[in-house]
């Protein structure tokens, strides 16, 4: 398993790069795929593939319902569309078009949500997104993929376009350490057990699992052992794994960068309360925005520092004896 | 209680006048007619069923008649053939019209019809792509059809096929701001295969549009965000026919045809009465209507 | 107890008709109150408090967008705007007003979102409203508030009008029995026990729980005690009522007209994960599309009977043991 | 390293003039030195916390001075006087010129605005009502400006007071759907208490808007809305206070100043560049940047 994470982490890679180089990649090998930018190709990063293949990149302007409903006329007329913007406005702005269309229509569109967490830190609450987790695993047919660092999009993104039916990707914005060696084989629909251990079980997503395994190296040096595990599909959810774990290590931490309500720790609680009730303590946001500022700081301000999880992981394992 | 049989109010099957043809008097009797009937398929599904659009599907019995048995090039064998022309109901609550369209077009069995909006039923409430042939993309919630209809259109585009888009929409409908988010991406990408159809009755859910929600000056909208205009009257199937084509030969960008028309047209008691939007009639009216209705029929039978 | 449920039920009444009556009883009682309908004031019977006082009635159309933030411009001024339209499009149509106005914002607008879950039934799976409570309840700042029958109506919406700040009030389009007597006394935060057991908790809200309280009587037949909860406020949750409950009768059964994803289900989950783990048995609408139909032949279609509601709870009694 | 103090680049305190009074030379020399100097204060802003935006703020300096040092009737010591002018800038992103006038317009100490963007600061990202004296909704969202200001247009109407509401619009920004649905209400109340000023610098974020999404013809898109359009040169000082004063003689109707600007204007490298939408200035570039503002602020001088 050590080959699955690099140890020490790979250096910082910014997200947005790895994903436009991944949609360039894509590009080159299916030419179905188009994609779709609202005005943010150059935060989105969708640009760098209007720069190789300009015929089959639209920019709609900053209409993000019509990027949507346009994606949609394109795969009716077999195009694989991936359409980008901020991961906030694809879970606000362009809901209906998502229910309606990808959801229940099954249109075979992709969104790729930008800037999703409180990744677009200085512009503020109004852009960061921190629900977008809860609002689009509610909906039926949706499949929510969220990689871990730039290995995992390069990964997870052709297996998106290949998957028929409408998938949400939630993106990070900046710069993380690549924690994943040339092992990492994710399977969308599968959780990762990314570290052994028996005494809890730490389940995560997105770029909260570098901060888990730093979390994992604490808590062993207290004498706890926890299970790492990755769930880079929110939905449908690896409910198998989750379960195994619930009935192996008695205790969960869910672990997040969103809010604790209806997100990872939500779909992980009803699972569990259905087929193994064990304590559940989830990391995140609690319910409440947070502000402008650096990235790294307002995730530790804002509950999702290594030590809310080491603690997190703490009260979970004390709470098994109850 | 009307029985499933009695819907097929047109026993023989029905010509389809393929595009291209000339419009002769005729073919615009015979489309002329049709319309008028399929109004009577819709009064009593909704009739039947207790539940159902019939103002709004009446206001567009001659422009989906044009289209399906004349205008549009699709086949109902395949209803998938890749180069078909797409349609888009926008205003999706008027679909037991469409559904009447195509189950007479053959795109499914005439008699499933009077299942409209029941369990189990193919015909769902609003347009649905998975049970019902012939529907592209669901439709209902408003406001969807000019982005969508722009990306089906952009797909032709790409792939350098004549197939064309067309999409119907409402007029109380494009209150909705996607409307004018689909019609600027339209012409900003010159899409002049794509062919909206405004269903301009006057009337929305709750009363006349100019007191719901004025949208005078209608043309001037249009035309300010870069689509080209056609006015015409919605239930002279001529002018429906001959605005269908002449959209065809404009070239550069998007076309938007104004059809006049008349909410619950042809039956006098539900014309331009907004309680006629979305409530089914009772047994009297439903045989005031009908008896309304069949004579209109015999009118264009002569 | 007794007397806050009335056995047998009342005569089935218009819910809708209840809201209008209520609206209009607020009409008169509070001058700052407006009303804003999205041309569906028909249908959501906002149309009664127009009759009454048109000058601080306003249609706006088929802009749901604008719905909201014209409201959110009138609280501004100092009205209380009450926003009406179908529930599924605030959630989706105009959420993105409502997370940045009425949540971020926190602008002092209510929202009666009609139609809520399958009442709209026969205009089919685009109109009715299966996850709004998990896009509502995610919403930091949001209260949501369902009420159970026409007596609920009339005693929330005065209450929520009271509240500083953003709700959303979820309304069932059709008749309903009366279930409530004049004892029926509900605080928006506080979950009301209507019936004791000790054999297993059934927590539900709006119209399913007068299903609930049929199912506990079959339920009692066979020898299980249910205790009977009506949650009318999904958010703020009455977390100490659920823990609770969850200590005193080891096992729940979350009843809602809704997803079992997100919502009620989902929210004592996370806390009965937190802070007591037992079995959580939801029960709702199993994360799919339902279709065109009768109302109550939909609810039993769809997961929500009666015999639904009972099998849950004997699958909640049983899993307690292990 | 910048200190707090530097940011005080009009010691003296400020001379409101207030609403009513006349354009005097005098007045549009204060007040065009002012934006100027605003622009030094955002320029400031950005660079030291290395995240802004400049181009959309510098476009908006003439406006949002005649507004806040000039036309709004308001009262920074009383920011919740129920019959205050309301302002909203739709377009949240330029927040940081709205920072500045606010700051010295007194409903907040200056030195707050090098906190711009940092942690526990009350300047947010973008504008946060709770957080910053002066604002009234959030924005950042684009497009909701119209729709707000139309409601808060109607409370007013309703109060039968003389406050009227202001809106300050992106071009890229009225892409968006929701301001069109905004721009019908507003028509059909004939909110003429509701003035909307459009920031018409030809760019939007990925390029220049007859690129990214053509708006051409602007002023028949509004009138065809059923609004009045003043257009005007939005760097002018007397002509856009003119303008502003002319709105309000237009009854029975809303109206929207499009003012033609210049995005970055000011700094040479940064005007009509898209570039210069959300990036922050190198070290050389903020020297580059700051020496041309002052030279500017210079000619005003004289
Ligand atoms: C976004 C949205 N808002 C509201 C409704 C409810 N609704 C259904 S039809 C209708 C009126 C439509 O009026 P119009 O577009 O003029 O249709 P027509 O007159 O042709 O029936 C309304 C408000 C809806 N379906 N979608
Ligand atoms: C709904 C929405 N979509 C996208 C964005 C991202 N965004 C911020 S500013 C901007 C460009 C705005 O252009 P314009 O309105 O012309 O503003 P200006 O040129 O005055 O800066 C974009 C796309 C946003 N803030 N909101
Ligand atoms: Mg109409
Ligand atoms: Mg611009």
């Amino acid at each position: 398993m050590a080959e699955i994470v690099k140890y020490p982490f790979g250096e910082p890679i910014s997200m947005r790069k790895a994903y436009g180089e991944a949609l360039v990649s894509l590009g080159k090998a299916r030419e179905d795929v188009v994609v779709l930018s609202a005005d943010v190709s150059n935060s989105d990063y969708s640009g760098m593939f209007e720069d190789i293949y300009p015929d089959r990149f639209f920019n709609v302007g900053i209409a993000e319902q019509a990027l949507v409903d346009i994606a949609v006329g394109l795969a009716n007329g077999g195009k694989v569309p991936i359409a980008n913007t901020f991961a906030f406005l694809f879970a606000t702005r362009a809901l209906e078009q998502v229910r309606t269309h990808l959801c229940y229509g099954q249109a075979n569109v992709k969104l790729a949500g930008a800037y999703a967490g409180l990744s677009d830190s200085f512009d503020g609450p109004t852009h960061h997104s921190i629900t977008d987790l809860a609002i689009m695993r509610c909906l039926p047919h949706m499949t929510v993929v969220i990689p871990a660092d730039p290995i995992a999009v390069h990964k997870l993104l052709p297996q998106i376009v290949s998957l028929q039916g409408p998938v949400f990707f939630r993106l990070c914005r900046n710069e993380v350490p690549v924690i994943f060696g040339d092992q990492y084989e994710p399977r969308i629909g599968k959780g990762i057990v990314l570290a052994e251990g028996r005494d809890v079980t730490i389940i995560s997503c997105g770029v909260m699992v570098a901060r888990c395994l730093q979390a994992a190296q604490d808590l062993v040096r207290s004498g706890i052992r926890p299970r790492i595990v990755e769930m880079h599909t929110l939905k449908p959810l690896d409910r198998e794994l989750v379960t195994r774990c619930a009935q192996e290590t008695g205790a969960l931490v869910t672990v997040e960068e969103h809010s604790i309500i209806g997100g990872l720790g939500s779909a992980v609680a009803e699972v569990v309360s259905d087929t193994c009730p064990v304590p559940v303590k989830r990391v995140g946001i609690a319910d409440r925005f947070a502000e402008s500022g650096p990235y790294h700081a307002l995730l530790d301000c804002y509950g999702m520092s290594v030590n809310d999880v080491v603690i997190a992981a703490e009260h979970a394992v004390a709470a098994k004896g109850r | 209680m009307i029985t499933k049989r009695e819907v097929i109010t047109i026993p023989e099957s029905p010509v389809i006048h393929p595009f291209g043809t000339r419009h002769t008097p005729e073919m615009v009797i015979d489309l002329s007619k049709r319309a008028i009937n399929f109004r009577i398929d819709v009064l009593r599904m909704v009739y039947q069923n207790k539940t159902g659009h019939i103002g709004g599907a009446f206001s567009v019995a001659e422009i989906l008649t044009a289209l399906f048995f004349h205008h549009l090039r699709v086949d109902p064998a395949n209803p998938h053939w890749p180069d078909r022309d797409r349609f888009v109901l926008s205003k999706g609550h008027a679909c037991a019209m469409l559904y009447a369209a195509l189950a007479y077009r053959g795109y499914f069995p005439v008699e499933d019809l009077m299942t409209f909006r029941t369990l189990n039923s193919r015909l769902q409430g609003h347009p649905e792509r998975q049970k019902t042939p012939g529907i592209e993309v669901p439709s209902g919630p408003l406001g969807h059809g000019v982005a969508i209809a722009a990306g089906m259109a952009l797909a032709a585009k790409m792939d350098r096929s004549k197939r064309r888009a067309y999409v119907v929409l409402g007029d109380g409908e494009i209150n909705a701001g996607v409307i004018w988010e689909g019609a600027l991406a339209a012409a900003k990408y010159k899409l002049d295969n794509l062919t909206a159809i405004l269903d301009y009755n006057g009337v929305q859910q709750t009363g006349a549009t100019i007191k719901v929600m004025p949208l005078e000056p209608i043309a001037e909208k249009w035309r300010s965000f870069g689509w080209h205009v056609i006015e015409v009257h919605g239930h002279n199937m001529l002018r429906v026919l001959d605005a269908l084509d002449e959209a065809n030969e404009i070239h550069g960008r998007p076309v938007i045809i104004v059809a006049r028309t008349t909410k619950g047209k042809g039956v006098t008691f539900m014309e331009n009465d907004h309680f006629w939007h979305g409530s089914p009639p009772t047994s009297a009216q439903f045989e005031a209507a009908l008896s309304e209705l069949q004579q209109e029929v015999g009118r264009w039978q002569k």
